[in-house]
């Protein structure tokens, strides 16, 4: 009885893999989504309101959206845990920008729902079936972490969906030979951008000839310190040593010990806290060190940082976004009058930019009917936003075409130039200061390319 | 005679025999290979050496206090506290929040030994009150149940308590005062010595000691060494187990409360829920690699853990030609670990347990 | 030629205590022999020095021309030494059944393919594993057979636990059962029928039996030969008459004046 | 008539009292106040509490009862008086510790210490009026509601029965709301939208749900008192058929699942699936051989590993195999790996094994993280572009069809471990956990077994690593950290160990709930944890003990499980669920 029951069983699978066959073929349009044909495509929509009879002729379909509907834009940003700084900001300044516009877009009220992603790879593959599933979302803001987005690319690219993240950094999510797809683009300036300019600063600016560099095993302070040590080796310079500690360490004289050996001019460790804050607080102790300038990245430019590593962070140079100028202060003051404080962390900013991106995309290829009805192409939105140039951001001017940042390697979807890219140094009045970035006092800027 | 080389023979003669003296003297090629070509090579001074040396002891100074407490739960009960990396948490990640008050009232900058007299209390206060619930709760009530079921309760209150207090205060990285930076250093034989590396060195031997007399000389100490010899037998002689047992608890907290506070002496930074996972763990091997139960063995196991992660790396590993080599620290205290597991269980200075079978 | 079984010299020491002393044993096959002494003599030690449990210090363990020493427990059950424990050590969640099939284990072969596809040796091998295994419950009479083949090991009295054990060491096929007081905490209407079991073990099955036993009755009721220890070492050996009027055994039950003197 | 026997309510409101100001204090309650049962009316928080303040009035009710008659006698009336008055009573504890946490609050800016004790705290708590005076209502609120569990247990038990189940599959239907409405979307966004929102069930949704699930529960348990008055006497060959028949419908009703559910909740599925994999696996080593490894994530993480770097274009750019190619490497080298990890730690005791596997574990994220492997392994940039797994030219990308991989997976280890469960094998290795030394005189060669035990377990859990890294397409390190491990071992122990349904329940609750409840993701280790702790006090054996013997003995005769036991021999009934 039990071998007729797993023959059963043997049988069955059959079935269910040959159904899931035909299920395949069935499902590979977005649903909710009217098919192409061949009708002309309506490019001018909102200067031509009213079009007869709506016929989608977009590669990747089209979302019609009822005239009681919302236009449904979703987030894939942490809320929790560790990373929940850069997803809150984000959402702050996200709801501004929707406030600016009223609420609405082509005479439709904006939704904005999100799905939590953490920071891994499992989370960021999670949330981007999610917001695959929902029919509604037309264009997604996110990701923060770089390893969320790598998971979720594929989901979101094959959905036929936008994104446009204010925050991943990882050169390979905008290499189409590696793990580009189309629809993804971002605000977020490339490490290469950051691991150029650090190098550049260290070696023009601080006249060092030789360094060294330590990650922690995340991805991006990995990613971050190779662009570096591979620039700074382009420029002339030497690497003397890239030392790796993991999360959670305590003890950093060895690793320490093991770089001053070489007593390199600049040390460059693009870490978070607190493993930073120990690298800091323990390299004076380290003979060999005295005249090694301690160089560090955006994962330490938070407020709790300095005050965190002490006396010995004095001095110490950071590299990380400089979003500066009259629009970043109207929004910072729009945030904190609509959330009653500043952003609890970076990338805000960008996330501000991101959604104007995409909002401004959505309204160039509306066709709008006459009823209200708003019809988006999926393709023509991310032609749209690729064809984005001269966006003037509160990040900068945003160009979202193709890119050759490196020989050879046309890099797809990055917005940001790093222009909005600068060296700071650590003051006493950030080290007595718990909350340097809430009351508004940038560590003071001390370099830009 | 004839007999014994025979039997001798015999024994080498089974695979796993041969496996065992493979391993040990492929473990010690790697070492001595990693060791001579690092040294040979002269990257390090001899003072560099001496640095990373006394780095490690002060660091293996912290492991031994932790480590204490798991071996004289596991001396008494047979269990494994896995939860007592927590039990280190909750005490100084509490503590921090007095440290921050005295700082900002001033009261630190005023009197500073008053100061870490405060947090030591408090400190040990909060780590031996979560010790005992810890026992009330999750172990007294499995005292006579087979040995891996109240482990797999430790396990289970670890992350609870981890995570708990990641509740209560927060997933953020709290700050101690920088009382190490207070002491200043030395300059012996061209290394930097931190005076609170001796300072905490010298703590944690003065706690051992003191928990050594007390176990060895006072009353309670040998009813403690009673019942763990047996306990029902202990039970018969009239001591009070359960008392015994709960003092057991009460000294493990005590002593991973006084840790708490060192670690935030010796590395202020980082304090965090999180905190007491890793050490939690180093600290188990040190009292293993000591010889679990047995007080001046976690002590040593301790000192030996913290100089061998610390100069590890850098002498094996990077002989080997091994890329970023800090970064395998911990894969040398686990293998470390292993290793002592299988060719010494009963720890540098453990004796044989009774008749276990080989 | 070799002996059936032998030991020699036999010496184990546990730290500062002996407790085996050269201790010398020869066994023919077919005979039932009991081993006698007072509390801590050493008997339990004996029979683990013979199955594997503790490795000797010196000395030697030869079975059927097989040298014992080095060997683990497992690889001298599968020579042949079935062996029942003082504290009746059964498999107490399995059931009846499957604690005896669990002593067939070295007489079959199959694995995890085997009974992942139970190919027909697969099914030829467990059929003839139950068969034996009933048959070895079969020899108590009705005590552990119909329903109580599928009881837990638990729910059985405590003769039964012991008859179970039994059971379960003669269905390892050994051709020496080694047998640690037997009749232990058993009444004596209980104790006279493992007498008698033991006999027929030997008499009926052609096991060779050493065994452990304090009760004299016993002892003189089945054993072909005595031998008697104290300190883990042999003081006397025979017959059940001779070892009795033996002043060695005598001082050693009733009291160690001379021994105290010395 | 004395009112001492009202005291005994005061226990059970003090814990209850504890258990709520934990929550509050810890941020669950706000955590959960964004998503709601009913939409607008009644949020998930407020839904633990009340929940609380129910049992906490049902049980001091019942003790109040116990306790009054033990002092008094029978006497109808006074019984419940004392119900009543005890419930209120324990509620009012309860509400105190509230009250007190409001008023505290009001009082002292506790949040630069206790970080989640904010002001949308304490406006949940006191439903709206933050004041001091609002201390009152938690007070007041939770006084009634364990009054009206008090008064619950007046009913008479088929009735209190219907009510509580009925309420409780509500309440739950109201956590999964989220699967209702992703399932209900599959049919037109406009419908979804009647009856659920992304906070909760509409009004009108929350009435249809109340009426379905009373009709059901209420029809169930007629049917249940039918059969229990006339027992099933057909013939066996019928029960067999029935039995068949209703395999078959599970089987079908498997197949069709992920196309009704639809996407995320296939997504899930596959998750869970994984996660009954790995339980499955876990069971093999710890269930049957009884040992306890905390490190099985490093199989996971080599059978993952071993998946990307075969088969992506990436790593070893001269090997780029399918999946199905890949497989066997992937299987083989994870048993491998499973015997050289064994090989050093299977002699060690118990305990010492548990730790050192836990290390195991670590070093095998440490070396997938590490710079040394990183030209193979991808180090911290992990291995990205895993192809999708192909079946006869499909490729399966959705979760909708990779949900068939892992239910194929699932059946096959599904199937092996029910085969070796009566085999030769079966027996070994059971016989090796009930009493290691006696196995081992039996002739089983345990280090052997304990091998094989080791190594079929880090097979399935290969198998499970493959299927995430194809359901992911990328690898990294991070993904493979202790907390792996530890669910794995919480679910087969919250589940049963040893017990094969117990896995899938487990998975469910452990892994699937969360999943669907995001909310759940900051405090589920939290929860495993209480999960354990109170399993291995309360109930050792599990949610769903195994069943074969479970029938066999009665809740008194089940003592503590067997593994690890000293040598000794305890007389009492060691866990039978073990066996299994």
């Amino acid at each position: 009885m039990h071998r007729k029951t797993f023959a059963l069983v043997g049988l069955l699978v059959i079935a269910a893999m040959t159904l899931s066959a035909c299920g395949a073929t069935a499902t590979d349009e977005p649903p909710a989504v009217d098919q192409p044909t061949d009708a002309p495509a309506v490019e001018e929509p909102t200067d031509v309101p009213v079009v007869e009879e709506f016929v989608c002729t977009d590669d990747l379909g089209c979302l019609d959206i009822a005239p009681d509907d919302p236009i449904h834009i979703g987030w894939m940003l942490p809320i929790t845990g560790g990373a929940s700084i850069y997803g809150e900001s984000a959402i702050g300044t996200m709801e501004i920008a929707i406030e600016e516009r009223g609420g609405q877009l082509l005479g439709h009220d904006i939704l904005l729902t999100g799905e939590e992603t953490g920071c891994g790879a499992e989370g960021g593959a999670t949330a981007a079936q999610r917001i695959a599933a929902d029919p509604t979302i037309v264009g997604v803001i996110g990701t923060t972490c770089s390893s969320a987005m790598t998971a979720a690319m594929s989901t979101i690219s094959g959905a036929g969906l936008t994104i446009i993240s204010p925050s991943n950094t990882s050169p390979a999510l905008t290499d189409p030979g590696q793990t580009w797809e189309p629809g993804y683009f971002r605000t977020a300036h490339n490490d290469l951008f950051q691991g150029a300019m650090a190098a550049q600063f260290a070696y023009d600016e601080l006249g060092a000839r030789t360094a060294a560099a330590i990650h922690d095993g995340d991805p991006y302070t990995q990613g971050l310190a190779a662009a570096f040590t591979d620039n700074f080796a382009k420029l002339g310079g030497t690497v003397t040593s890239t030392e790796a500690v993991n999360k959670g360490d305590l003890d950093m004289r060895p690793v320490l010990t093991t770089i001053a050996v070489d007593s390199p001019d600049v040390l460059f460790f693009p870490v978070f806290q607190p493993e930073g804050d120990f690298i800091v607080a323990q390299s004076v102790e380290v003979p060999g060190l005295e005249d090694t300038i301690l160089f560090a990245a955006d994962g330490l430019l938070v407020s709790p940082f300095a005050p965190s590593a002490g006396e010995a962070a004095l001095g110490m140079y950071l590299s990380g976004p400089n979003v500066t100028g009259s629009k970043q202060a109207a929004l910072m003051d729009a945030y904190v009058a609509m959330h009653g404080a500043l952003p609890p962390g970076p990338f805000g900013e960008h996330a501000y930019d991101g959604i104007n991106i995409l909002m401004d995309a959505m309204e160039a290829v509306a066709v709008v009917d006459a009823d209200g009805t708003v019809h988006i192409g999926r393709q023509a939105l991310r032609d749209a936003v690729e064809a984005t140039s001269g966006f003037d951001g509160v990040t900068g001017v945003l160009d979202c075409g193709p890119k050759e940042l490196q020989p050879g390697v046309e890099y797809r979807g990055d917005c940001a130039t790093g222009e909005a890219l600068a060296v700071f140094k650590v003051n006493a009045e950030w080290i007595a200061s718990e909350d340097v970035f809430e009351v508004g006092v940038h560590p003071p800027f001390v370099w830009a390319p | 005679m004839a007999t014994i080389t025979r039997r001798i023979f015999l024994k080498r003669f089974s695979w796993t025999g041969l496996l065992l003296w493979a391993l040990r003297i492929g473990v010690l090629v790697i070492v001595l290979w990693g060791s001579i070509s690092t040294l040979a090579s002269g990257r390090y001074s001899a003072s560099t050496w001496l640095a990373l040396l006394i780095a490690g002891l002060a660091q293996g100074s912290i492991y031994a206090l932790i480590a204490l407490g798991y071996s004289l739960v596991y001396g008494i009960l047979l269990m494994i506290n896995f939860a007592h990396g927590e039990v280190f948490m909750a005490g100084i990640f509490t503590s921090v929040f007095l440290a921050e008050a005295l700082e900002e009232s001033g009261f630190l900058a005023r009197h500073p030994f008053l100061t870490i007299g405060a947090l030591l209390l408090l400190s040990m206060a909060v780590s031996t009150t979560v010790a005992l619930l810890l026992e009330r709760i999750a172990y007294r009530p499995l005292r006579n149940a087979p040995r891996l079921v109240p482990l797999i309760t430790a396990i289970g209150a670890s992350f609870f308590l981890q995570y708990a207090f990641r509740g209560f205060f927060g997933s953020g990285f709290k700050v101690y005062p920088e009382f190490g930076r207070m002491m200043g250093q030395w300059n012996i034989f061209g290394a930097n010595i931190q005076v609170v590396q001796v300072a905490v060195f010298l703590a944690a031997l003065v706690m051992m000691a003191g928990l050594y007399w007390f176990v060895e000389r006072t009353k309670t100490g040998k009813s403690m060494r009673a019942v763990s010899e047996d306990k029902e037998i202990a039970a018969l002689m009239g001591i009070d187990v359960n008392r015994v047992i709960v003092i057991t608890f009460a000294i493990g907290g005590m002593l991973a409360g006084a840790a708490g506070v060192l670690r935030g002496v010796y590395q202020p930074q980082g304090i965090s829920f999180f905190m007491g996972f890793v050490p939690g763990l180093k600290a188990f091997t040190a009292a293993v690699l000591g010889g679990i139960g047995n007080i001046p063995g976690a002590m040593l196991g301790g000192l030996f853990l913290g100089v061998f992660e610390g100069i590890g790396p850098n002498l094996i590993l990077q002989g080997l030609g091994i890329p970023a080599a800090n970064q395998l620290k911990d894969v040398i205290a686990i293998v470390m670990l292993v290793i002592v597991l299988i060719f010494r269980p009963q720890g540098l200075l453990g004796e044989r347990l009774a008749e276990e079978k080989a | 030629m070799a002996a059936f079984f032998e030991s020699k010299e036999l010496v184990k020491k546990f730290g500062g205590l002996t407790a085996v002393n050269r201790f010398d044993l020869k066994i023919e096959e077919g005979e039932i022999v009991s081993l006698i002494g007072p509390n801590g003599a050493g008997k339990t030690t004996i029979f683990n020095l013979v199955t594997g449990f503790y490795s000797p210090d010196e000395g030697a363990i030869y079975f059927r021309g097989h040298d014992l020493v080095g060997m683990s427990p497992h690889q001298i059950t599968g020579l042949g030494i079935a062996r029942t424990f003082q504290t009746v050590r059964l498999f107490l969640n399995m059931t009846v059944l499957e604690n005896v099939m669990v002593g067939q284990h070295t007489r079959g072969s199959s694995g995890v393919f085997g009974a992942i596809f139970r190919p027909p040796s697969y099914r030829a091998e467990e059929a003839r594993i139950r068969e034996r295994a009933e048959a070895q419950l079969g020899f108590f009479g009705t005590r552990l057979t119909g329903y109580r083949h599928d009881q837990p090991a638990f729910m059985l009295s405590y003769a039964n636990r012991r008859r179970l054990e039994i059971a379960r060491a003669m269905a390892t096929e050994a051709k020496l059962l080694l047998l640690d007081e037997p009749t232990a905490g058993m009444n004596p209407r209980e104790t006279q029928e493992m007498t008698e079991l033991i006999g027929r073990l030997r008499d009926e099955r052609g096991f060779t039996i050493l065994f452990i036993e304090h009760d004299m009755r016993v002892v003189k009721g089945v054993s072909d030969r005595v031998v008697v220890i104290d300190y883990g070492r042999q003081i006397a050996e025979g017959t059940y008459a001779e070892v009795s009027q033996d002043e060695h055994v005598l001082e050693a039950y009733l009291g160690r004046k001379t021994k105290d003197a010395a | 008539m004395t009112l001492d026997h009202l005291k005994s309510s005061l226990k059970p409101g003090f814990y209850a009292g504890i258990v709520a100001l934990f929550i509050s204090v810890i941020g669950m309650i706000e955590t959960f106040s964004n998503r709601d049962i009913i939409h607008g009316v009644f949020s998930i928080s407020h839904t633990f509490l009340v929940i609380i303040a129910l049992i906490t009035g049902y049980f001091s009710a019942t003790r109040a009862q116990r306790a009054g008659i033990r002092q008094h006698g029978i006497d109808r009336r006074a019984e419940v008086v004392n119900a009543i008055a005890g419930s209120l009573i324990a509620g009012f504890v309860m509400g105190l510790f509230l009250a007190v946490l409001v008023v505290v609050a009001n009082l002292i800016n506790l949040r630069p210490v206790f970080v989640n004790v904010t002001p949308k705290l304490i406006d949940l708590l006191t439903f709206g009026r933050p004041s001091l005076a609002g201390s009152i209502v938690p007070l007041s609120m939770f006084t009634i509601v364990s009054g009206l569990g008090g008064a619950l247990s007046l009913f008479r038990s088929d009735i209190r029965r219907l009510i509580v189940t009925s309420l409780l599959w509500f309440a739950f239907a109201g956590l999964i709301s989220e699967v209702i409405r992703l399932s209900l979307s599959r049919l037109g966004v406009n419908v979804a939208r009647k009856f659920v929102t992304t906070r909760g069930l509409t009004p009108l949704g929350a009435a249809v749900m109340l009426a379905l699930i009373f009709a059901i529960v209420y029809a169930s348990q007629r049917l249940r008192d039918r059969q229990r008055r006339q027992p099933d006497q057909s013939s066996p060959a019928r029960k067999r058929a029935v039995r068949f028949r209703s395999w078959g419908l599970i089987f079908v009703l498997l197949l069709v699942l992920p196309w009704v559910v639809g996407r995320v909740p296939s997504d899930v599925l596959v998750l869970v699936g994984i996660y009954v994999l790995m339980g499955f696996g876990l069971n093999i080593v710890v269930g049957k051989a009884g040992l306890l490894d905390l490190g099985y994530v490093a199989f996971f993480a080599v059978g993952a590993y071993s998946t990307a770097i075969l088969t992506s274009a990436d790593q070893l750019p001269n090997i780029q195999l399918s999946f199905w190619a890949a497989l066997p490497f992937v299987i083989g080298i994870t048993g491998l790996a499973g015997l050289l990890i064994g090989a050093p730690v299977l002699r060690m005791r118990g305990d010492y094994l548990a730790i050192v596997t836990l290390g195991f574990g670590e070093i095998a994220r440490f070396l997938a993280l590490s710079d040394w492997f990183s030209p193979v392994l991808g180090g911290a940039q992990g291995v990205v572009k895993i192809p999708n797994v192909v079946i006869a030219g499909i490729e399966l990308a959705d979760p909708e069809e990779l949900y068939y991989l892992i239910m194929f997976f699932c059946l096959i280890t599904l199937f092996i471990s029910w085969r070796l469960e009566g085999s030769r094998v079966g027996r070994a290795w059971v016989a090796m956990r009930e009493d290691e030394q006696v196995a081992e005189s039996m002739g089983i060669n345990t280090i052997y077994y304990k091998m094989l035990a080791f190594a079929m377990g880090a097979m399935i859990a290969s198998l499970g690593g493959a299927v995430f890294a194809v359901k992911l397409n990328t690898v990294f390190p991070f993904s493979f950290s202790v907390n792996v491990s530890i669910t794995v071992l919480s679910l087969i122990i919250i589940g049963g160990i040893g017990s094969i349904p117990g896995v899938l329940v487990g998975a469910f609750a452990l892994v699937g709930l969360p999943e669907l409840l995001r909310e759940f993701d900051e405090y589920r280790l939290l929860l495993y944890g209480v999960a354990i702790i109170y399993m291995m006090i309360v109930r050792p054996e599990g949610l769903l003990p195994s069943v074969r013997r479970g029938r066999e003995l009665h809740e008194d005769e089940m003592a503590q499980d067997a593994w690890g036991k000293p040598a000794e021999v305890i007389p009492v009934p060691a866990n039978p669920e073990l066996s299994g």
